[in-house]
């Protein structure tokens, strides 16, 4: 079964993500297995993941005191084209966490909704997919998604 | 640099903030900034016009979310323009709908609300 | 001293041609280093390698008597940015040549000109480069070039 | 699949060919099957319009200079109009400026060849 995979390596910085959002959109449109409407699903699950790597790495500097950039860290994108659907999986070398012990949101109607400036980026990953898995240690957190090219995500 | 473009505007009361290019975690805190000045100048009716924005992840949420507590705080209120149905799609699936109002155009929104 | 690398691998395959012109264009516009004539330059710089690496392929590949595809090769994309320059190394595993072996181009106004419908890559990425360095062997080719922030090439 | 638009259209004797987007070794193969088409058709008097090309490569050039020899074989002529400075760049440092004639605007194409 065909398989091709665009590989991408950006520095773990704010401003690599729309260099990362534009190969993710490119790539899933060399083989127009998406239309648009994913597409665009793509480009905010990958922006969700990479930030969370990067907002990670602030962190561990944070911790060690110095600059981000001075870790040198990196964010890793495979994307992966097969004839039915497209996978893109994302790779950092933060402090990792708990995917499975994240707080709940409060209800749309609950008034202390109003508190949550964050926590929608993993439940927009969940939600924007086909299928998603999130795989995280202290090494680093891996993040794969799926969106099937037959079967849209109806909003 | 990636560009966010922030153009202000008055009508009839309202500080109308429209919003151009991609709201990410690269161009969020200058959208923040700019809020927040308004906020500390006063300006506690504020319309964020979305209508030039080409993408917006939850960084950007979370801005607008903080500068609708922050008014509120301040017995103001913040209204949203939004059409498009890219951008409108992430505020429906995160909830934010129903935090929100939602406008079709600037009219709307300062005449409404 | 500052250096980021911005790393890329695409199947070598005549529809990722776009998508890596998008990527260095990209890249070297996050630090805008370069005005967009030099970021033009660099696209045309890095179609024409990546082009004669498909084309290595395609040679490889009929010898053997198999659809390039088959081959499942990619093309490595290295774009380094530091605060002088713009520094992009594009490595093929094509059957490599003899880059100091190559036919010069006849005068333009020779008439024999007109009979020259290719080998007009390399000429190219030399003229348009402030240093270009060719490497190849049979393992594969290497094309390393430097767009320095401060020398623009005139025309 | 990467787009490459071809538009025929007639000119005074001409067939005037304009092609958008971007040519490389991706779309070349079309551009010169179109070419070889229309020399096949008897139509040797050519000019390609090059205004919305957005990006060119030697790959490109290839083709032009193929239809080129290709149209004088059969006693017709080519002509290009590009007015780019990105494009006419690549020209200028192949040398080709010197082998094709390059007009500002089909008018001057087809009026002055
Ligand atoms: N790649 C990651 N590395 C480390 N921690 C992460 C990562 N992704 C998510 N997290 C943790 O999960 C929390 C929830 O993530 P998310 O839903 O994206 O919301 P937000 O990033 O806005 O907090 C984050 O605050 C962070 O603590
Ligand atoms: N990456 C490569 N791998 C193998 N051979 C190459 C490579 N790059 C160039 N060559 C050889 O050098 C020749 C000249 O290359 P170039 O100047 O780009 O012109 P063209 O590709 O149009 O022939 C090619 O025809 C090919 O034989």
């Amino acid at each position: 079964m065909k398989d091709e995979v665009v590989h991408l390596r950006v520095p773990a910085q704010p401003e690599y993500l729309a260099l990362v959002r534009m190969v993710i959109a490119g790539t899933a449109r060399i083989d127009p297995l998406l239309d648009d409407e994913r597409v665009d699903d793509l480009r905010v699950i990958v922006s969700e993941a990479c930030t969370n790597a990067i907002e990670a790495l602030r962190v561990r500097a944070d911790d060690q005191g110095i600059d981000p950039a001075a870790l040198d860290s990196t964010i890793a994108i495979e994307c992966h084209l097969s004839s039915s659907r497209v996978e893109v999986i994302i790779a950092d070398e933060g402090g990792g966490f708990d995917p499975d012990d994240l707080d709940a949101l409060p209800a749309v109607t609950d008034p202390s909704r109003l508190r949550i400036e964050r926590g929608l980026g993993i439940p927009l990953i969940r939600a924007l997919s086909d299928e998603a898995e999130i795989t995280s240690g202290p090494e680093g957190t891996r993040v794969r998604v799926v969106l099937d090219a037959e079967a849209p995500v109806s909003t | 640099m990636i560009e966010l473009g922030l153009e202000l505007t008055e009508r009839d009361g309202w500080a109308v903030l429209a919003v151009s290019g991609e709201v990410d975690v690269a161009t969020a805190p200058r959208l923040r900034e700019r809020l927040v000045g308004l906020v500390g100048e006063g300006r506690t009716r504020i319309v964020v016009d979305l209508e030039k924005v080409d993408f917006i992840d939850s960084t950007g949420l979370g801005v607008l979310v903080g500068a609708l507590k922050r008014v509120r705080t301040n017995e103001g209120d913040l209204a949203l323009v939004c059409t498009g149905p890219r951008i409108l799609k992430v505020f429906e699936i995160t909830g934010l709908t129903k935090v929100f109002a939602i406008h079709r155009s600037v009219d709307e929104a300062t005449v409404s609300a």
